[in-house]
């Protein structure tokens, strides 16, 4: 696979996973004698579109899309396809209209995380009446969204399962705790919380933060699911602050590079879908195991 | 010509109060405020804390925009003195922290500081250079993950509490204090007043107009860097990516909210703080009501627009002039 | 040439009342504009003259009084109603735009077009034929604000002249003007009177008043006092109608020259220039002198001192103050010396608009302080009363905001500015620029008590005979050079006009 | 020729870089990188264009970049969901943001408030009525888009000049021609040198603001609508923070912050110069995501900061001149 060169529209750097995202495509790519460049989008479409055409100019073998929204790439990706360049799309996937311009697409399913985390906490408390506050993703973001949908999705038809307050925290550890407390001072002091779900872990860190300041705790008075599974949700695991998380793999890139390897090589086409694995993370998981696992890889 | 007199602070006091009195009817425990741990707790208290940041960093800009010019740099500046302090804390004791971070926050206010005063450079664009690298900056130190500290100390600086007041809340009033000294104390604010009125005139009267800037640039970046290590405390970790992300603009907004002119010239320090507590009086308002998060943005804006209008001299004058034609 | 009485008058202003909060800057004032006439209308500082017009043009919404042009009721609600009912004004400060071309200045807003699209080549065409009539040929393309202060307000003028408006009003538009300059104002202004154009006027140069205008109204605390016709109003009436009271009139004769031995040297410049700004001078400043700078405009005056404070930075040349050298690289360092300096473009190098005038009044000598030692407001507060008290400054209230002050108010509180640091050596650019006779007299006596007092001054002044009353020595500029120096007897108005000639005779 | 040295002096540099870059990257000197340079900046050109009017006047609008984002949910909905031909809710879109940005103008102008805070509160505004109409991404698939997408013009060497690139240099002359050689044109410089004067030299300053910022909503919608054929999407997040790049485009194009100076051309190049050191950075690749935006931040000093020197230069230069001159 020696020569290659692989162009990568990054989403950006907003928060820890994507940074291990990143890293470990690094990391895979020098694996396997590959040349990566990394265009950072800085969360914006328009970035990743220019980045994409920059890549074609530059004829370079193959393009690791990890789109922003899922819409607007038609007219990029035939571009691509006109130069005849393969793409991959990592981590989210895209409108349906744009099946046949990309090779394949690695990623996870959010709607299906945020159904695992629903699920999970449904079978939890069982028949308890719980109120839940759900920490939001960025408004608009499509990952909120879907998370947002398949949380309702796993909860739905458990009447005893509510969600009683749900603002955004925009993924950020700061957002997250603000966040909480104004839940917690609006919910009796807490008192009547059962549940918290946050879209990412960064933010549910955060709201373990204030719910310990508010002399809660959170793990045993309140259950908090969230998803992404970064090292330090595993920390508050650890120290029986925090339940569960559903994991969101960082390698994407990996088996992206060996569908493009198998591919030039010897032309193999690969499935449309690579789906990744999203697991299912509790306190049961020896989490300080998984913490030291995870710690390095630039999360 | 409408010449701007100084500061009363009616509206804006009035502003707050409305906006507190309907954070009470969204929510009624509004107002309760009890101990937690040693440390107030409630609501109100939320308002001061979260609204601390912000506070320390309008003091900086208000003294930068009454000199006519701006600092979109604030932001990073947070990110990469929070990234600094985070980094070190736990390594080194608590001053050395400090001083790294708060030293970087010196140099960085130096560096626009100097484009502006010194290469002469358009405040929005020579801070534009730091707001935008200055995240790459904080990045680098962080590597783009988010470099978590265990180090009591420090955390004291985001959760501790001096006779049950958070720690944010007491930085910012001493450094509110600090600075009122420093500028109404001295004759700082008559020249600062001066320079932003009529830079010209002041350096032909014998003002040292480019050292004060150069100053002021300074001193806005240090409460920026005090804001960083603050918000680095308060999750007991730096997150270079999110860390102070558009709080120039929350910023700016409540200078001009505390009634301080874009154009330079009357200031008004504790207003501008003021105007702080106003804008996240607001945001606690929005997150305590239970609208959904779509919400958030039109909310703000009418607000925004309302606490504006109540100031305009021009609105007073023009329903003066109804009134009289009422009658 | 006197315009016909029985004519219905052009402009009839009756019962014109404006305050501005509890300052009742005009109350029922009246005023008469007969077509083909020039109109003075005249007053001490902050009489009312300016409020008039702007309460006139629609700059001021005005409380109580009509206004009727040709016998029909105008009220303009804006300035571009005035110019549209046909009334063009000249304001007090020049009100041009400093960013746009000078042709662009002349035709904003009615620029020649054709399908829309402005057509350049004919306003610049159009542009230099009408400054020639003002005897100006400058680069019409060039931002005006490129241009001194003199040439903006011929700029403003000629833009004024040309809307063809049945009233021309110029606001002190000579304050800023040599003797040519005011000579081909004048001739305009005339040839415009012919041709049945209204004018008002307004000045504070008396013989100004007699040489072109053919009646007068005076104000007085913004009240009318009077009008009159010119020819039927001695000087001396005239000028107790302005001031309520006598004028001591000892302003106009030369003091003495007493023979003592000339005073110590408080400041020597010498072979001082800046290459592409002004030619290398010498320059020796005593205790108790007063040196005049005497040109035409543009001569190099301004520059003069600019570099004598250290605003502009020499490349040549050595400065040494009580015999000692020194650099004088910026103003803070001249006036570390005890130097002083009152610019001449009030607005844009004086005045802090919106400070209060007791801040504007200790700015110069707090700076000189330092930041550490702030002045205590009492005693902010006293000096700004003291000085209020000796300059007549009016209203006399240090904590309105300067901006609000008239034009001649504002000019004594920049005096004020300087004469709280106690300078030793104070540099006046056009002092009397825009001050009334009683004020006038107020300064050239100050001037002379300064000296006695052992100050040295320093003082450029269009004003000829002015500069031959009080100076001791009379440096004359030409073409951005020091050509000849008068002093003691030599003193005198033909002998400078002669040594300002005497080049340019031949060059011509 | 003098007033014109800061556009000069940007333009230099532009092609400086250009070249630099080529030299480092075979594959840079192309029509097609040239092409992709305006295809891609299509969007931010037009809202620089108003934005160049705004500021010129001595103001500034925050949100323009809410307000193409708000226009591509409004044309995804009309389109997708209600069906609306695609022109008809162009002209409707178009109309919406120029009222828009006649309100504003009208705040700014009557009620004497800030453009900054006024056009912050538009921004607040138009970002959240986006969210208001649809949080999520709505694709497009409207006939005409495609259709427009797909009309390109090749260049010789594999340059694809689209639709939106040659509208963009359309509303780049026609705003040029607007500022430069119309009334409407001086009478946005004249407020920028001073309002007041303005004033009383006669000009309507009122009805002049309204239709600046009118412009800059009109322009703006205008480059939402690009920004949807770009995309062929809608999405309430699109174009976040663009009135920076708008603002930093303006201001390196040589126009002054403060008002009374600048021209279209200088925005022009200001698009450019910003795009080049996107496209330089995605052609390294090597850059970190860090590294790229501190790179990003010392171009844009490297280029302020000589393209200050040079000005202040060729000034000293000229004020020698000046005396020889009459
Ligand atoms: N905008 C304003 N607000 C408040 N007071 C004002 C304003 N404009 C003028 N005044 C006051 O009105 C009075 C008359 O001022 P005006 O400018 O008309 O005087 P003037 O006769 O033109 O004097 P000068 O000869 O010095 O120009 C002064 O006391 C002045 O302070
Ligand atoms: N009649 C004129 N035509 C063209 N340019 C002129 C004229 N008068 C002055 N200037 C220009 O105006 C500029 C400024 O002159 P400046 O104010 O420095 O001179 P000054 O000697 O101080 O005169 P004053 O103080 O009377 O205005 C000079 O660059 C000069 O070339
Ligand atoms: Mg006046
Ligand atoms: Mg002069």
């Amino acid at each position: 696979a020696a020569d290659l060169t692989v162009g990568f529209s990054q989403i950006g750097s907003e928060s820890g996973w994507r940074a291990a995202e990143t890293t470990v495509s690094k990391a895979e790519a020098e694996k396997r004698g590959i040349t990566l460049k990394i265009a950072d989008a800085q969360q914006k479409q328009e970035n990743q579109i220019k980045a994409i055409r920059a890549f074609v100019a530059q004829g370079v073998d193959a393009i690791f899309l990890a789109p922003v929204v899922s819409t607007g790439w038609e007219t990029v990706l035939a571009e691509a396809k006109e130069a005849e360049i393969p793409v991959v799309l990592l981590d989210r996937d895209i409108d349906p209209s744009g099946k046949d311009l990309y090779l394949t697409a690695v990623t996870s399913d959010s709607v299906h995380e945020g159904r695992v985390a629903g699920e999970w906490l449904v079978k939890t408390v069982g028949d308890k009446t719980c109120n839940v506050v759900e920490l939001q993703g960025t408004v608009g973001a499509s990952v909120a969204t879907n998370r947002k949908k398949g949380f309702e999705e796993g909860i739905a038809g458990h009447a005893n399962v509510t969600i009683v307050r749900s603002q955004t925290g925009e993924f950020t550890r700061a957002k997250g705790k603000e966040v909480m407390e104004s839940f917690i001072k609006a919910e009796g002091g807490g008192k009547s919380i059962c549940a918290v779900y946050a879209h990412n872990d960064d933010m549910m860190v955060g709201a373990i933060q204030a719910m310990k300041e508010a002399g809660l705790k959170p793990g045993s008075e309140i259950l908090t699911v969230s998803i992404d599974a970064v090292p330090d949700i595993f920390k508050a695991m650890a120290a029986g602050e925090a339940n569960a998380t559903v994991e969101l793999t960082p390698n994407m890139a990996g088996p992206a590079f060996d569908a493009v390897v198998a591919f030039k090589e010897n032309g193999t086409v690969p499935p449309k879908w690579i789906q990744t694995e999203s697991k299912l993370y509790t306190s049961a998981d020896d989490p300080m195991k998984v913490y030291e696992s995870k710690k390095d890889l630039g999360y | 010509m409408t010449l701007r007199q100084p500061h009363s602070g009616v509206p804006q006091i009035i502003a707050l109060l409305v906006i507190l009195a309907v954070n009470w009817i969204v929510s009624p425990q509004f107002f309760d405020i009890r101990l937690q741990d040693g440390r107030l707790f409630g609501s109100l208290i939320d308002v001061l804390n979260r609204g601390a940041p912000v506070a320390l960093l309008s003091i900086g800009m208000v003294l930068v925009i009454a000199l006519r010019g701006i600092d979109l740099s604030v932001g990073a500046v947070m990110a990469i003195c929070g990234a600094i302090a985070a980094s070190l804390a736990d390594s080194h004791s608590l001053p050395v922290t400090l001083a790294a971070a708060l030293g970087v926050g010196l140099l960085c206010g130096l560096w626009n500081g100097i484009l502006v005063a010194g290469l002469g450079i358009q405040p929005i664009v020579a801070t534009l250079i730091l707001m935008v690298a200055g995240r790459g900056i904080a990045q680098l130190i962080t590597e783009g993950r988010i470099v978590t500290f265990t180090d009591p100390a420090l955390a004291w600086i985001g959760g501790g509490s001096i006779v049950g007041v958070p720690a944010p809340v007491a930085i910012t009033a001493v450094m509110l204090l600090v600075t009122l000294l420093l500028v109404r104390g001295t004759a700082l604010g008559l020249m600062i007043e001066a320079t932003g009125g009529n830079e010209r005139a002041s350096t032909l009267a014998g003002i040292g107009t480019r050292a004060m800037t150069i100053a002021v640039y300074v001193w806005c970046s240090l409460c920026a860097a005090m804001a960083g290590v603050i918000a680095a405390a308060d999750i007991l970790g730096a997150d270079a990516n999110n860390a102070g992300l558009w709080l120039e603009l929350d910023a700016i907004l409540a200078v001009v909210i505390g009634g301080t002119s874009l154009f330079g010239g009357r200031f008004s320090i504790s207003l501008a703080v003021l105007g702080a507590l106003i804008i996240q009086a607001m945001n606690t308002g929005i997150l305590l009501s239970g609208y959904p998060p779509q919400f958030n943005l039109v909310v703000k804006a009418v607000v925004v627009m309302a606490v504006l209008l109540v100031q305009s001299p021009k609105l007073a004058g023009l329903s003066a002039a109804l009134r009289r034609r009422a009658r | 040439m006197l315009p016909d009485v029985s004519a219905p008058p052009l402009l009839e202003i009756r019962g014109l009342s404006k305050s501005f909060g509890p300052v009742h800057a005009l109350e029922g004032v009246d005023l008469t504009v007969r077509g083909g006439e020039i109109h003075a209308l005249l007053g001490e500082n902050g009489a009312g003259k300016s409020t008039l017009i702007k309460a006139l043009t629609g700059i001021y919404s005005r409380d109580a009084g009509t206004v009727r042009l040709a016998g029909e009721a105008i009220a303009p609600a804006t300035a571009d109603e005035a110019v549209a009912a046909g009334i063009a004004t000249v304001y007090q400060e020049v009100n041009l735009l400093p960013n746009l071309s000078v042709a662009q200045n002349l035709y904003l807003g009615r620029q020649p077009t054709r399908f829309g699209l402005v057509q350049r080549a004919e306003m610049r065409r159009r542009a230099r034929d009408l400054l020639a009539g003002f005897g100006l040929s400058l680069d019409v393309d060039a931002p005006l604000g490129e241009y001194s202060v003199a040439v903006q307000s011929l700029v403003a003028i000629a833009r004024a002249v040309d809307l063809s408006a049945r009233v021309l009003i110029l606001d002190e538009p000579t304050a800023s003007l040599d003797a040519n300059e005011v000579e081909v104002l004048f001739s305009v202004m005339r040839r415009l009177a012919a041709r049945g154009i209204g004018i008002v006027f307004v000045t504070h140069f008396l013989d100004q008043v007699y040489a072109v205008c053919d009646r007068i109204t005076v104000l007085r605390n913004g009240r009318l006092v009077g009008e009159r016709e010119t020819a039927r109003l001695p000087r001396l009436e005239l000028v107790h109608m302005m001031l309520g009271r006598e004028l001591s009139e000892a302003t106009h004769d030369r003091a003495p020259v007493v023979d003592e031995a000339k005073g110590p040297v408080v400041a020597a410049f010498q072979g001082i220039g800046k290459s592409g700004y002004l030619a290398p001078f010498d320059l020796t400043l005593r205790r108790g002198d007063v040196v005049g700078l005497a040109g035409l405009l543009g001569s190099g005056r301004t520059e003069t001192v600019r570099l004598v404070f250290g605003a502009e930075r020499a490349d040549c040349g050595s400065v040494a103050v009580d015999g000692r050298p020194v650099r004088l690289t910026n103003p803070r360092e001249a006036i570390r010396h005890g130097f002083g300096y009152c610019p001449e473009e009030r607005k844009t190098e004086g005045i802090v608009a919106e400070l209060t005038v007791r801040e504007n009044i200790v700015l110069a000598l707090q700076a000189r302080r330092g930041i550490l030692k702030p002045l205590a407001r009492r005693e902010q507060d006293e000096i700004a009363r003291r000085f209020i008290r000796l300059l007549d400054i009016r209203p006399a209230d240090p904590e309105r905001p300067i901006g609000l002050l008239s034009g001649g108010n504002q000019q004594k509180v920049l005096l004020a500015r300087w004469l709280a640091t106690e300078p030793r050596l104070l540099i006046l650019d056009e002092p009397t620029r825009g001050i009334d006779v009683g004020a006038h007299a107020e300064i050239i006596r100050l001037i002379r008590q300064l000296c006695a007092e052992g100050m040295a001054l320093l003082v450029v002044s269009s004003e000829l005979e002015e500069i031959a009353v009080y100076a001791d020595e009379v440096a004359v500029l030409r073409d951005r050079a020091h050509v000849a120096m008068l002093a003691g007897a030599d003193v005198s108005v033909p002998a400078i006009l002669a040594a300002i000639a005497g080049e340019t005779l031949r060059a011509a | 020729m003098r007033r014109h040295l800061p556009v000069l002096v940007t333009t230099a540099v532009f092609v400086a870089m250009f070249v630099a870059c080529s030299l480092q990257y075979p594959n840079f000197a192309s029509t097609r990188v040239v092409a992709n340079l305006l295809t891609d900046n299509a969007f931010l050109g037009i809202v620089a264009v108003g934005m160049t009017f705004v500021i010129i006047s001595g103001g500034i609008d925050l949100s323009v970049g809410s307000v193409i984002g708000f226009t591509t949910v409004f044309l995804a909905i009309a389109i997708e969901h209600l069906g609306w031909p695609p022109a008809v809710a162009f002209v409707v879109v178009l109309v919406l943001a120029a009222l828009f940005g006649a309100g504003m103008g009208a705040v700014i102008h009557y009620l004497e408030m800030p453009p900054f805070i006024v056009t912050l509160a538009g921004m607040f505004l138009a970002r959240g009525a986006s969210f208001l109409m649809s949080t999520e991404s709505i694709a497009i698939n409207a006939p005409l888009y495609a259709e427009i997408s797909s009309t390109v013009i090749r260049l010789p060497g594999g340059g694809r000049l689209t639709l939106i690139a040659i509208l963009m240099l359309v509303v780049v002359l026609a705003g040029a021609v607007l500022l430069h050689a119309t009334r409407f044109g001086a009478n946005v410089y004249a407020p920028g040198g001073s309002r007041a004067s303005t004033e009383m030299m006669g000009v309507r300053v009122g009805p002049a603001t309204i239709r600046i910022y009118l412009l800059s909503s009109l322009l703006a919608g205008l480059s939402g609508i690009v920004f949807s054929l770009y995309t062929s999407s809608g999405y309430s997040l699109s174009a976040v923070g663009v009135e920076l790049d708008a603002i930093a485009a303006v201001v390196i194009g040589g126009t002054l912050l403060t008002g009374g100076y600048g021209t279209v051309f200088g925005t022009f190049i200001g698009v450019l110069i910003q795009g080049l050191i996107q496209t330089y950075i995605s052609f390294d690749g090597s850059l970190s995501s860090w590294w790229a935006k501190i790179a990003t931040g010392l171009l844009l000093f490297a280029f302020i900061a000589f393209q200050q020197l040079s000005v202040g230069l060729s000034r000293r230069g000229r004020r020698m001149a000046g005396v020889t001159a009459p």
